[in-house]
């Protein structure tokens, strides 16, 4: 099935060129046009949906290695590699599942540059899943970097007040972060003589390298996980981002940064993974603990889950360098987890927010006396916040805590904590936005969820329900992968 | 006491200096500045010559002599500008070439 | 070797000489024939480039002359982009009714000027080559002559390359006193045994002679008064090819003549190139005129070149190679877009006059973006390439600090590029921009296709070409 | 029908019933959805008593486990959905399902006015779910996800009149609280998983002497390993079943409608804890500190809880805090080593608490939702079956009984086994003895305010005529969870009556509330009776069949029946005291307890204000989580982070830009002398760096 | 020796003061005379090297050229140049400062290398080949061996030549010129055209 993930990739800027054309022909602002676009996108990402459905069904979840190669020479040494493997492959889905959630939660909210919109989110998808299918280094820093031009397009053109702010903020962040990681990647290839990823796993960097490289590359993960200190940006990121766009950047951006991690500084950097394992340790409990309480002080719906998706983001982090099997695998999880229960949160809030246009916390309250449907869905994808077991939540956490704990007990309570702060700041969301009395006159017609927005919501709810129960076909996916990534982790740190 | 190579050097680095000292002494003076620029190539000239004869190599001389020629044209060329200037502006002084800045 | 045999050497010299003196002929007698001038002169250039490409290589006129891999890719490059550079201008004057029939002759000059330059082998054809092209350049700055600001930046130009000229003279000199001849490869003898103080000296008086030419930082104060004033065609072509040419004079003498010396010249270039890189990235940031904003940002690009090739090695060398002829294609056709865009025939020179572009001028909005993108290094455009060449020679040369410095001064400048395209992209404008005139949107369209996607194609065909023309200095 | 079959209907049913009832209630009706989850919860319960009788008496194996699916299989780190059978799940199968179907029933009365009944009764069932897949649970991870499913539950409960920011605080608390005790059971579980390598129950069991005298470090120290898994785990039992220190949320969870506070917060729920410290007797009897510490909660409550019932107002509260006495004796038999005891009073304990919410709930309904008891009184001769059914069940939880003979109520029988094995354990260990002096003189508390509840709300004179604005009153004085008790509380009712509740009289409750009442009254009079010889007699080995692990050395049961006589009649004595005191203070001079109240005495204010844990929680938890949250996010996020970094790095470089642009006045001179400094700088560099 | 030693003091300190008075004196006009003498001096110094062929052309272009043009340009420009000294005085110390160790620096590298360090340097000047003169030695090479660069050298003069003329050459609008070709080529049609003016209605020009 060779060139099958090529098609994946690159499969949505078809829609793109269809858009194009179609901008050739018609006006930008026409009626008809729009709904021609927006159907297109839509179709577009459905398709790459099948695909990436495909590319699962053909997945061989015996073979640690990667699968669906591609290898053509480029220059200067450089290559167009591709393939995946039970780690990458999962993040495929669900970029191609989250983004046609995306078009269809902008079919009404989005009036402005519709076409233009929907080229940047198929522009994005194709960068996205590349960053999680490219096996060569600088293809994989293209994709990766240039993915924030179409967010910063997002942000800014279809954002909020502050988009300008927020959509620099975001960009020159990130940036910073990366370029660090280029200079690594660039020694990387000046050292080992070669760009391909599954040759550099294999590579055994000198110790003394390893560290700067690994802090390079961490660079660029914080800043895009985001971890504590470096998080400030997402918050405002969110806040100002129309809501597909904080659905894309919670559910998958966000992802690129753990999925780096596991990628490149636990195979690659392993005695420095390990030297930093403390740092990051450390890091992560702050940023589980200090992120809740930001986030329980909150006005601002958005910008309280921002805070939590910050905090959960520190689970992911500890997995990761936990380097033991529940820990990694936890970590993988957490991410999907994190991908479809933060998704569906950003789509609560646009949902209230379409109708209301404000995200003030103080505004709401006794929505559910309005809207049962749409109280029950927040209150699912709540609890999947808090890690209710029985949602996919929960799984993550616990097994990143697990992780965790078998390295360090401290960072398992510290991080436990996190459990409790999680209740504390999501359930009183819940209560000031749900409950109560309907005072505010303006709320006296809000409607309930519509057909679409019932559409949207379903396969998420379906996705952290089965997940939440069965994760089990998570791991049947990602087992061989994991075990291969930490036995040459355990081998390498000598544990 | 025998005049050297030396001797010839140092009086060309102390006209370069003088050429480099007019350009930003005369703040204002356009002309003047075109003259300190004509020092400096001529304390280039003497190092060339200088040094050709003693390296007994004429190459220096060669040199010189194209420099020579080059001085003349960037004078022409120099002196052009300013008069387009003096044109648009009335005047020459160097302060008020400035329109342009930050 | 036969003088007819330095003759064919010669090949594109002769061939923009005699152009140029039959057009200067064919110009006094029709000035209203500014096709036929403009064709004449892009066949000129056509021709050149075919003898620099496939003309026979060696060194003639007593080592004057050096055709080589180098100084065909660059000769070909730097005919290109005159070509360029030829009808840009003529629509240009010819929109503000200045009818100049000079304007082709003194860029085929400026090109011979160039030319030159990157093949020359000796300090004298070094020097005069420089000083053909500087000339001309700052005719071409100030040849929109009833423009104050023009004059203005002519002037400066004028006065600042001089004093340049007197410096890069002065080193000169002492190279040729001390080493013994003007001859690279003779200086080059004498700095492998041993170079002594005196050749450094010079070699620093020579190396911020041509710092100035290729306007890195300190020398580098001119360039934003003389990008604003000089009419923006004219800035289009000296932004790009001049510099290259520059750059590799530049490599050409420091690694021919001086090779010897490469751990001296290597620190005070990566000296140059962080100021450069800084200074062009914080001092853009502050910029709302355009042409001064593509003035910095060009200062700090300089600097990345120049860190290239302070790498000192044949890979540094062929990064320039590569930076220089991407860059090019990106600052000529940013240019090109501003030589297009105007409102009520008032030329859009400041970023405030860009914004609502997107919506007005697509066309040139994305190009412009496109041109943003790349000098903010973004990948997979060709500025991203450029600085991967670079960085990755500078890192490989164990400059591993200056090229983080070097990346993070890019973030730094990310910024501006980030506010122009906010400003064409966020804001709405007030409306009624001129149609741009086919020429430069063309040129502009097309430089922007090539920064991105044509490139991922061209590295293939460039990568190789620039490696001979780095290992033509014979570096390691 | 295999048994494996029919166990796995009983668990499941309750949540298809939930879901149907949940999802499309509104279009089958409430009619519909009331019948299929209480007819669905009936069915559960015939289940469970055939597996009880099954797995005990006949012949379904002792033990077998249904493996329904894979659940987290990482490595070591296995976990099923499954349902593990055995003495223990049986009985609480038996405990769950019975008193929830009875509770199911009785709502159909008790919530007839509510507008959203579906709900309800969805919630209900999907409770009795979570709380079978608790007690069936093979894992930890399985026990855990009942263990917060039942929170969620309970959650959900508490806060049905979501309209109440009372009920809305208090559900919160309810799942804060709760989550901190979950805090320690995470940890707790990871401990056992690092230690033991799985967290199959049945895979942990055999290898705990393998870590009885091993350490394991934890948060920088050593600890005994099992002591410390079990303590870890036992924070959660202490969360879960409202022990001190983690009660502050049972008292305000009766926020929630009255059925759900006799299903969750009284019979099954809360009891959740000694559940799991009874099914871990494996680990726990390897962990003797442990123990000590679970004694030593469980008598602190047991004291703590009944002494702020003495003073409570609010009918609900007092048996809240009952029910948190109870809870603490549970803990402190499971902690002297008396598994089985424990089991056995959480059995008889489910009917008889049960029956006295049930009661009160009937009460409440019949003085149209008034809770509170001093504006009660006399109201034996209104509801007289309830009346009956109250007396009852004061008298099973006093436990009454005659020492000596096999007569008495159910408390009589759970109790006192529970007081004597607690001295005869005590004999040998201080804690214990502690323990057994706390059991003595709560069961003493715990006869005054049982009593005094029934004396305030059955006899005396009528209040409940006279007082036409305290609903009025109560509505709006109270809106936080910490000072909701004070006074009292009002559930939602229907307009017409909140209007005209001066002038209607009390009156007896339905029929379908009261059957369950007389079935639970039934269950308080004879349960003890019935089964004590199974749990804790002659005959509980062969009833539990080695579903409780005792060590060899633990012969606590064994003494305990050979305790002296006194023992047997000191808690009649007791009781009677406090029922005498009772009657002194609420029958023989009423009014007496309201002067007292009134007064506000230092002793009174301590006990009403609940020894002032919320108080204190307040001030510190709560206010440290906000004043934390705003310095993080004010000062740490806004002001250092981003003042430092992005913001204040944006701000140097544009000021450096603009220095940069400043410094390019225009004047040539300017450019040429910048120009030789840079050659001056250069050639300095030159002259220093190469002259060697 | 005393003797060349005298003339190359004097030669040396004249040059050196004429530099000096360029950039300093009062009026544009002075600084161009100073400029001529110290061109002339300089003369004189490329003479005692023996490189009178250079000696020579430095008079020729300088004196005879490049100075007139200066002159020519200043009285051309009329300019109050008292005004364009302010400031002069203020910038001194600094000016100073940074040449005075640009030329300290100059000066100690140059001679102590010259004197020192460089043995392939010869003692004694030799400006021409053997047997004969400094001129025919240039013009030997700088038609053979420089012909390259002296084209080139050409041609940067047919560039200034170019640009002088680009920059300055106006043709007035107000200015009628006797353009012969014109002249030549006028006939009938252009000489004259016929109007056919309508009654009352004028002629508009």
């Amino acid at each position: 099935m060779t060139g099958l993930l090529s098609l994946t990739t690159f499969a949505p800027l078809l829609g793109v060129a269809a858009i194009l054309v179609l901008r050739l022909f018609a006006r930008s602002d026409d009626e008809k046009t729009v709904s021609a676009g927006k159907w297109i996108a839509l179709v577009t990402t459905l398709a790459t949906l099948a695909l990436s459905i495909l590319l699962v069904a053909e997945f061989d979840p015996a073979n640690p290695g990667f699968q669906f190669a591609e290898d053509a020479n480029w220059f200067a040494g450089l290559h167009y590699r591709m393939g995946v493997d039970g780690i990458s492959i999962l993040f495929v889905l669900l970029t191609a599942f989250l983004m046609p959630i995306c078009i269809a939660a902008s079919w009404k909210s989005i009036e402005t540059r519709v076409l233009e919109y929907m080229i940047a989110f198929l522009v994005l998808e194709t960068l996205v899943i590349g960053v999680f299918c490219a096996l060569d280094l600088v293809l994989f820093y293209a994709f990766f970097e240039f993915g924030l031009v179409p967010m910063f397009l997002i942000i800014g053109i279809w954002g909020g007040k502050r988009r300008v702010y927020a959509a620099y903020k975001f960009f020159l962040y990130t940036l910073l972060g990366s370029v660090l990681m280029l200079a690594a990647i660039l020694g990387m290839i000046g050292v080992a003589g070669t760009s391909s990823i599954p040759e550099l796993m294999v590579y055994k960097f000198d110790p003394a390298l390893q560290t700067w490289l690994w802090l390079a590359f961490f660079a660029s993960f914080a800043v895009k996980m985001p971890m504590w200190p470096v998080h400030t940006w997402l918050p405002d990121a969110h806040v100002e981002a129309p809501t597909a766009g904080s659905v894309i950047l919670a559910g998958i951006l966000l992802k690129m940064g753990g999925y780096g991690l596991l990628r490149f500084s636990l195979p690659m950097f392993p005695q420095a993974s390990e030297f930093f394992t403390p740092l990051v340790f450390a890091m992560s409990v702050i940023a589980i603990i200090y992120t809740s309480l930001v986030a329980f002080r909150q006005t601002d719906i958005k910008k309280l889950i921002a805070y939590s998706s910050v905090a959960h983001m520190g689970f992911v982090t500890m997995g990761i360098f936990s380097g033991n099997e529940a820990g990694v695998q936890g970590a993988i999880f957490q991410m999907l987890s994190h991908g479809v229960i933060a998704s569906a949160l950003f789509l609560c809030v646009g949902v209230v927010y379409d109708r209301m246009h404000t995200r003030e916390i103080a505004f709401y309250g006794g929505l559910v006396n309005r809207m049962p449907w749409y109280a029950a869905v927040f209150m699912l994808f709540t609890m999947g916040n808090v890690g209710l077991p029985g949602t996919s939540g929960f799984v993550g956490e616990i097994l990143t805590m697990t992780g965790a704990y078998g390295v360090s007990t401290w960072t398992a309570i510290f991080a436990a904590t996190g459990v409790i702060l999680s209740a504390v700041y999501a359930l009183s969301l819940y209560r000031r936005v749900i409950f109560g009395e309907l005072t505010n006159p303006a709320l006296a017609e809000i409607g309930d969820l519509d057909w679409r927005e019932v559409a949207i919501f379903a396969p998420l709810i379906a996705s952290t329900l089965y997940l939440g129960i069965y994760p089990a076909a998570i791991f049947d996916l990602t087992q061989a992968s994991v075990d291969n990534l930490v036995a040459l982790y355990s081998a390498a740190i000598g544990a | 006491m025998t005049i050297g190579l030396a001797h010839y050097l140092a009086v060309a680095a102390i006209l370069f200096t003088i050429g480099v000292f007019g350009i930003f002494v005369n703040r204002k003076n356009i002309i003047v500045i075109l003259m300190s620029i004509e020092l400096i190539l001529l304390a280039v000239n003497i190092n060339l010559v200088a040094f050709s004869v003693y390296l007994h190599n004429v190459t220096g001389q060669i040199f010189a002599m194209f420099v020579l020629t080059v001085a003349a044209a960037e004078a022409a060329v120099g002196l052009a500008i300013l008069v387009t200037f003096f044109r648009n502006r009335g005047d020459i002084a160097v302060d008020d070439v400035s329109v342009m800045k930050g | 070797m036969t003088f007819s045999a330095d003759l064919a050497l010669a090949g594109p010299e002769l061939t923009l000489a005699i152009a140029a003196l039959v057009l200067l002929v064919f110009g006094a007698f029709a000035p209203r024939a500014t096709t036929m001038m403009t064709l004449g002169s892009i066949a000129a250039l056509a021709i050149a480039a075919y003898y620099a490409a496939f003309g026979t290589q060696g060194r003639g006129f007593a080592g004057g002359l050096v055709a080589d891999d180098a100084s065909a890719f660059s000769q070909v490059a730097i005919f290109i982009a005159s070509a360029i550079a030829i009808p840009l201008g003529q629509k240009w004057f010819a929109q503000r009714g200045v009818r100049n029939f000079e304007f082709p002759v003194l860029i085929l000059l400026a090109a011979l000027g160039m030319a030159m330059m990157v093949s020359a082998g000796d300090l004298i054809s070094l020097y005069i080559g420089v000083e053909l092209q500087s000339l001309a350049l700052y005719v071409l700055a100030a040849m929109h002559r009833d423009d104050a600001k023009a004059s203005e930046a002519g002037l400066k130009y004028f006065v600042l390359g001089a004093l340049s000229s007197g410096m890069l003279l002065y080193g000169a000199s002492l190279i040729y006193g001390f080493a013994g001849s003007t001859k690279f490869d003779e200086i080059a003898v004498a700095v492998q045994s041993g170079a002594g103080t005196g050749v450094l000296f010079g070699l620093v008086f020579l190396i911020c002679g041509l710092a100035f030419k290729v306007s890195a930082a300190p020398f580098h104060m001119w360039t934003p008064d003389v990008y604003e004033g000089a009419p923006t065609p004219v800035v289009a072509f000296f932004a790009g090819a001049p510099k290259l040419a520059a750059m590799v004079l530049f490599a050409r003498a420091l690694s021919e003549g001086f090779s010897g010396a490469s751990a001296q010249w290597g620190q005070v270039l990566v000296i140059i190139a962080l100021l450069s890189i800084g200074v062009g990235a914080f001092a853009g940031l502050a910029q709302s005129n355009l042409k001064r904003l593509w003035a910095y940002s060009s200062i700090a690009n300089v600097g990345y070149a120049v860190l290239g090739l302070a790498s000192g090695t044949a890979e540094g060398v062929q990064a320039m190679f590569v930076f220089m002829v991407l860059y090019m294609v990106d600052v000529t056709g940013f240019f090109a877009c501003l030589s297009a865009l105007s409102r009520a025939g008032k030329p859009m020179e400041t970023i405030e006059d860009m914004a609502g572009l997107m919506k007005e001028r697509p066309g040139i909005a994305l190009a412009m973006t496109a041109f943003s993108l790349s000098a903010l290094g973004l990948p997979p455009f060709s500025g991203f390439w450029a600085k991967f060449y670079v960085f990755k020679a500078a890192i490989n040369s164990g400059l591993g600090v200056a090229a983080v410095i070097g990346l993070v001064g890019s973030v730094v400048a990310a910024f501006y590029y980030l506010r122009l395209i906010k400003v064409m992209w966020f804001d709405g404008g007030v409306g009624g921009t001129d149609r741009p005139p086919v020429g430069a949107k063309t040129i502009a369209i097309a430089a922007a296709l090539f920064s991105f996607p044509l490139v991922l194609g061209a590295l293939v065909f460039i990568d190789p070409l620039a490696k001979a023309a780095a290992a033509a200095f014979g570096l390691a | 029908m295999t048994p494996q079959l029919l166990v796995t209907i009983a668990v499941f049913a309750p949540l298809v019933a939930a879901m149907i009832a949940g999802l499309s209630g509104r279009r089958i009706g409430n009619v519909a959805s009331m019948a299929l989850t209480t007819g669905a919860l009936f069915l559960s319960c015939a289940i469970a008593w055939t597996t009880f009788h099954g797995v005990i008496w006949g012949d379904w194996p002792a033990k077998f486990t249904v493996h329904l699916l894979p659940f987290i299989n990482i490595g070591d780190f296995q976990s099923n959905w499954s349902i593990r059978i055995d003495t223990l799940s049986a009985v609480m199968l038996v405990v769950v399902t019975s008193v929830s179907s009875l509770v199911h029933l009785y709502s159909w009365g008790y919530m007839a006015e509510d507008p959203s009944k579906p709900r309800f009764f969805a919630y209900l069932s999907l409770f009795t779910f979570a709380m079978l897949a608790l007690v069936t649970a093979a894992d930890f991870m399985q026990l855990f996800f009942g263990w917060e499913g039942v929170g969620l539950a309970s959650y959900l409960l508490i806060g049905f009149w979501f309209h109440k920011p009372t009920a809305n605080a208090a559900s919160i608390k309810a799942f804060v609280v709760n989550r901190v005790g979950d805090f320690g059971f995470a940890l707790g579980i990871m401990t056992v998983f690092w230690m033991f390598g799985t967290i199959q129950f049945a895979e942990i069991f055999p290898r705990v002497t393998e870590f009885a005298t091993t350490g394991w470090f934890f948060a920088g120290h050593w600890f005994h390993a099992v002591d410390l898994a079990c303590a870890l785990l036992f924070v959660g039992a202490m969360g879960k079943s409202a022990q001190f220190f983690l009660h502050t949320w049972l008292p305000d969870a009766m926020e929630g409608p009255t059925p759900v506070s006799a299903l969750i917060h009284a019979a099954t729920m809360v009891t959740a804890g000694v559940y799991m410290v009874c099914l871990l007797s494996p680990m726990f009897e390897y962990a003797p500190v442990t123990k000590q510490i679970v004694t030593l909660v469980g008598a602190i409550t047991a004291l703590f809880a009944a002494t702020v019932g003495l003073a409570q107002n609010d009918i609900k509260r007092v048996i809240a805090y009952s029910t948190c006495s109870q809870l603490g004796y549970m803990f402190f038999a499971a902690g002297v080593g008396a598994y089985q005891a424990a089991m056995f009073h959480l059995f008889t304990h489910a009917f008889f608490k049960a029956l006295l919410f049930l009661g009160a709930g009937s009460v409440i309904h019949g003085m149209h939702h008034e809770q509170d008891m001093r504006k009660m009184g006399g109201l034996w001769k209104y509801l007289p079956v309830t009346y009956a059914i109250m007396t009852i069940g004061t008298l099973a939880i006093t436990g009454f009984g005659i020492p000596g003979t096999d007569i008495g109520l159910a408390g009589f029988f759970s109790k006192d086994t529970i007081i004597e094995a607690a001295y005869a354990a005590g004999q040998h260990n201080p804690v214990a003895f502690f323990a057994f002096l706390v059991s003595l003189s709560a069961a003493g508390l715990t006869a005054f305010y049982s009593w005094r509840l029934a004396f305030m709300t059955f006899h005396g004179k009528p209040k409940w005529a006279h007082d036409d604005h305290a609903h009025a009153d109560a509505h709006g004085a109270d809106d936080h969870a910490s000072h909701a008790q004070i006074e009292t509380h009002s559930e939602p009712l229907p307009d017409d009556h909140a209007h005209g509740h001066g002038a209607h009289k009390p009156h007896e409750s339905p029929l379908v509330m009261l059957a369950p009442l007389v079935l639970l009254a039934v269950g308080a009079v004879f349960a003890g009776y019935a089964f004590v010889e199974a749990f804790v007699g002659e005959e509980r080995n062969a009833f539990w069949r080695g579903a409780i692990f005792n060590a060899p050395t633990n012969q606590v049961l064994e003494h305990a029946h050979h305790s002296p006589t006194w023992l047997h009649w000191a808690p009649l004595v007791v009781s009677a005291i406090g029922f005498a005191a009772a009657w002194f203070y609420y029958i023989a001079n009423e009014g007496m307890g309201a002067r007292i109240a009134a007064k506000k005495g230092p002793l009174w204010s301590f006990l009403y204000n609940k020894w002032y844990f919320d108080e204190i929680y307040e001030a510190t938890f709560v206010r440290a989580t906000r004043l934390l949250g705003d310095l993080f996010w004010k000062v740490g996020d806004q002001k250092i982070i981003d003042g430092l970094g992005p913001d204040g790095a944006s701000a140097v470089s544009y000021d450096i830009g603009r220095r940069a642009g400043l410094a390019q006045t225009g004047y040539v001179y300017h450019y040429a002398f910048v120009m030789l400094l840079g050659v001056l700088g250069l050639l300095t560099y030159a002259v220093f760096q190469w002259q060697a | 020796m005393a003797v060349q030693a005298i003339a190359f003091y004097l030669l040396a300190t004249v040059t050196l003061v004429a530099g000096v008075c360029v950039v300093s004196a009062r009026s544009p006009v002075h600084s161009v005379l100073f400029l001529i003498l110290a061109f002339f001096s300089a003369a004189g110094l490329f003479v005692m090297l023996g490189a009178e062929f250079l000696a020579m052309l430095l008079v020729v272009v300088y004196v005879g050229a490049v100075a007139v043009l200066f002159l020519f340009v200043v009285m051309m420009l009329d300019v109050d140049f008292a005004s364009l000294r302010q400031g002069f005085a203020r910038y001194m110390p600094l000016g100073a400062g940074v040449a005075g160790i640009l030329a300290f620096e100059m000066i100690m590298v140059s001679t102590a290398v010259a004197n020192g360090g460089a043995a392939r340097l010869n003692d004694t000047p030799q400006a021409s080949g053997a047997d004969i003169s400094n001129a025919e030695t240039i013009g030997r090479v700088l038609y053979t061996d420089y012909i390259y660069f002296f084209q080139a050298a050409g041609l940067v003069l047919l560039v200034a030549m170019i640009g002088a003329i680009v920059l300055t050459l106006r043709h007035k609008p107000g200015v009628r010129r006797q353009v012969i070709a014109d002249q030549v080529a006028r006939g009938p049609k252009t000489g004259m055209r016929v109007i056919s003016i309508k009654p009352g209605a004028g002629i508009d020009e």
